[in-house]
């Protein structure tokens, strides 16, 4: 099975290749010439547009983690330069240093100013390594607590783009409280006096995920992951054996669609066809829309109603049941079972 | 104390003969290299609070499979049988001196301590009690993070559980958190480190990212004491390591502290 | 800008000829080198905010010389003679982009913009009128700190203007500083530090001791960029460094963005 | 002029050894002998007396400035140890580390559980590395602020002991911020809703020192001084002279004497004769009655009257006049001028 996004969508992208190259070919081409190119590329399109339809018609647990991690899927600041105005960015934690993993600012969407913040990965090499690969420190996480921190004192709603493997697992960012940011990052938003929305853009991987993730609503996109270990991580403990991946993948119900099934997100939005990579501008609007909708939908509610509908929300979740007994169980979706 | 049959043993550290009598009179240290052995729930409890102040609530909770994750049934009668419990928490309400308050007590025994949705419910209805009477919560911490086998559903008990941190931090509540051998991952890294008082017992595993992961990501010059309770004194994650020895007369002192004044 | 008749400069940075006006024009910043000199109260007044929007308030506090301190009523007199002005800061409600706000500049010409009782009131007044009429506070600095003539008195105002914004984070509403050259010691320890948002200028020296200070203490290993905005900026301590050019932009949108909701 | 304590002390240290001389001699002497240097011993001691009774009897401001830092002075721990019960040390910001020249924790003070903060010195050489000479680093501030916090949310009173020369100037405090950590320090103090008391016990070091002295009660040790730069440095920079120190510390009027004068502190606590240094049992009494005396004095107010106090107390600080005018100036001590 295909182990990267490029190497599974290979036939694509060499269609693509071709499509590109005929197009090219183009402008230079004799009249009959040109009509034939025309008449190849209408052909090639039409393959690539079925390939397409089926590939993603029928997309697997582990090809939308594939998906997710595509190296051209748009990221936080992709969205924020498509759906913000205004946008200044805010840097530092006021403690030790400015987190490039982790990006914060002020901006508005639609008409509302809101504090912004999202994991963010590297397009090139050298913005990779800036960006560590969009696996956050401690001081990331402390930079959005300070940013959520002035969202709820100057009662601007908070937005959430969440993509990200990991928190940094290095000797850094254990010597500096890795788990303790995490942490008082989601403890942080359970205290918000105002509207909090979490979009997961590509992976939500685990505790770096969830500590700038439990906000009011939470929406994922149609070809994000959302998982508490990374699927290779998980065969490597658990099959001991790392490329069973896809199985991991699976068994871990990791899409969007297992997610909002399983009742921890609120809803999915669309991507353009053929994933948000094939369609940024498109997807970024469905976003934009989305989130609009979800602060506008919140944007009723006290700030009390709004800690509390957080808090609630959390607390409903989780699968348990009671030991040979019939308890009522308000906050478990499965029946109860005898062990 | 359980005390068995005496049997021989050999300390995890130092190796060394020990017998199974003497080592449960010295809490499970060794005499030899203070090695901290594991505790069950039961010896924790038993060496921590007053004489029979302990009462269990919700020992009747049980995971479920919701994802049907492959093994997880099997893994989980596993943990049953290893500890006689049906998860890997066991809480109630205790009094430490007289001081009334709301407990959690990880056992490693079951499934590594993880925390799938019945250890979240436990530890979250740990602080919730202990907000609403206003006692402080007193948790102790084993695991080796969040539970995989049931996906999502764990990471989000991460979140409830932070949650409920937050409740106790807003109603003015202390949270006491003391971590044990080990204490890692999504465990640390929810309502561990939340807590108002983090105490920890020498050489315990503290970190957030296992070995397993650490070597994936290349982690490079690690410090000889790494994910120790001592690392994590040194930069200030924790407020102290205490020898188990002295741990319940510096819980009961931190107890009386913030009991007087409620 | 205050624009006097033509004359050679040099920049203070690179040394090159410079001319006056062309200066001015360039809001002072060094057309080669990229250099930001230094504004009085005027100058910035003048190319932050809207024309005709500044109010000055409280320009007639004048300093006094409780401690009867060697040679201050000297360096007052002198700081007068230099800056037209009573003390080193200068403060009064204006507007950006039509936005209110009510306003404090430094003016370093003023012994070097020292902060001693009536700079901390100033301040204080600034903070607590923007608290009342729930406005943002913008506060340029530029300071060598606490204003040694006043003894204990001037470490006072440190704790008098830290109260302040206290009161305005209690209230909710934004605190906005921008740290010009140089911000340091008593003042960067005290109100300068505790803005919500934190703009800096191009090469700003901002810093905590004194290179005399840092000299006694035998401090080593100094990074090349130590005690400059840039270097603040990596460390984590402020917003962002922000260009002399854009910085009227920056602030009306940020001021935009904390006006909008109230 | 005496630069140092022991150099200033230097004939009552040479009385005090020449006594302890005798008193060791007179085990083996024989009676004669013995009637003889018991003489002695009374002669010496009346002389001690008489030259301490002198000496401290007439304190510039530079010989304060040298008692305050005097080796042999009590530290914060030693006033914990004397006066403080059930006493818990905590450690750690939480975020970078556990800075030694600032400690902290819980313990009573009398029937009161209080958090206890206070800067500390070391006693030998070794010790004084630890502590950085009781020079704190921005993680020093921000294990206080952590414990201020704690005392806030449970309702303890914080008791402070101020000792330090100044904040670390070095370039990792620096780095991380030493400037925002004292300011943050100050307005956590600002925020709490319960009593504080602050005690200088030896040197209050500018804004090292107000870091953690924002109190409603200051309360200073009678050889105690508190400075908004050491009198060497202000002596450096005034008088291009680090030797004019006892000039400048007769201008910066630094001494417990001339705050209260000044009304920046609540009240002067007596130091046995000679110096806490000579009677530290009787010194911290003196200390504990002062504290439990204020708390409980504070203890009256409500959360919000203890805030209200302590941001009142500090607004009032300031002297300045209008230029020409005469307008009422409560938060003045001085008369109005012109200029
Ligand atoms: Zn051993
Ligand atoms: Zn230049």
């Amino acid at each position: 099975m295909a182990k990267t996004w490029r190497e599974w969508e290979k036939p694509v992208l060499e269609l693509e290749d071709v499509i590109q190259k005929l197009k090219q070919a183009l402008p230079t081409a004799s009249p009959e010439q040109a009509a034939q190119i025309e008449h190849e590329i209408e052909r090639a399109e039409r393959a690539r547009e079925n390939y397409l339809r089926i590939k993603y018609s029928r997309l697997g647990a582990w090809e939308r983690t594939l998906i997710s991690r595509a190296e051209g899927r748009p990221y936080t600041l992709d969205y924020i330069r498509a759906i913000v105005s205004d946008w200044v960015e805010l840097h530092g934690d006021r403690r030790f240093g400015d987190d490039k993993a982790i990006i914060g600012g002020l901006g508005k969407i639609g008409e509302t100013s809101c504090v912004i913040v999202g994991h963010q990965k590297g397009r090139d090499l050298k913005e990779r390594k800036l960006r560590n690969f969009g696996m956050a420190k401690p001081e990331g996480y402390r930079k959005a607590i300070r940013l959520f921190d002035m969202a709820d004192r100057f009662q601007l709603p908070v937005v959430a783009f969440i993509d990200t493997p990991a928190a940094d697992p290095g000797v850094e960012s254990e010597s500096r409280g890795i788990s303790e940011a995490i942490a008082a990052g989601m403890m942080k938003m359970f205290s918000l006096r105002v509207p909090a929305v979490a979009v997961v853009i590509g992976e939500g991987g685990s505790g770096g995920a969830i500590g700038i993730g439990a906000a009011n609503r939470v929406l994922m996109l149609e070809h994000s992951i959302y998982s508490v270990i990374p699927p290779e991580g998980c065969a490597a403990i658990l099959w001991r054996n790392a490329d069973a991946g896809p199985q991991a993948a699976a068994a871990l119900k990791l899409t969007a669609q297992d997610a909002l099934e399983l009742g921890l997100i609120d809803e999915i939005i669309p991507e353009a066809f053929g994933g948000a990579h094939r369609g940024p501008a498109e997807t970024a609007q469905n976003v934009e829309q989305a989130i609009t909708r979800h602060i506008n939908g919140l944007a009723s509610m006290s700030g009390e109603q709004l800690k509390l509908d957080r808090r609630t929300k959390y607390r409903n979740m989780g699968v348990f049941a009671v030991h040979g007994g019939s308890e009522s169980l308000p906050f478990s979706t499965a029946p109860a079972q005898s062990s | 104390m359980q005390v068995k049959p005496d049997v021989f043993l050999r300390c995890a550290k130092c190796a060394k003969v020990l017998f199974s009598k003497e080592l449960a009179k010295n809490l499970k240290v060794c005499p030899h290299c203070d090695h901290h052995h594991r505790l069950t729930a039961e010896e924790r409890i038993a060496c921590t609070f007053d004489e029979n102040s302990f009462q269990e609530l919700d020992a009747d909770l049980i995971s479920c499979d919701p994802l049907e994750f492959p093994d997880y049934e099997q893994k989980l009668a596993r943990g049953s049988k290893a500890t006689g419990r049906h998860d890997s928490i066991v809480r109630g309400i205790a009094r430490i001196d007289g001081n009334e308050v709301s407990t959690a007590v990880a056992d490693f025994g079951f499934m590594g301590g993880s925390m799938g949705s019945v250890a979240g419910e436990k530890i979250t209805r740990t602080l919730e009690l202990a907000a609403e009477n206003r006692i402080p919560a007193v948790v102790f911490t084993a695991s080796g993070g969040a539970r995989m086998q049931e996906g999502l559903i764990s990471l989000m008990q991460m979140a409830k559980t932070a949650a409920a941190c937050e409740l106790l931090s807003e109603n003015g509540v202390p949270h006491i958190c003391v971590f044990t051998d080990p204490t890692m991952a999504g465990v640390l890294a929810s309502y561990a480190s939340l807590a108002d008082i983090i105490l920890a017992e020498p050489g315990a595993l503290v970190g957030f990212a296992g070995a397993r992961v650490s070597a994936q990501a290349g982690v490079a010059n690690v410090p000889k004491d790494f994910q120790t309770s001592e690392f994590n004194l040194n930069h200030g994650m924790i407020d102290d390591v205490v020898h188990r020895k002295t741990l319940r007369s510096t819980l009961s002192a931190i107890v009386g502290h913030f009991t007087r004044k409620r």
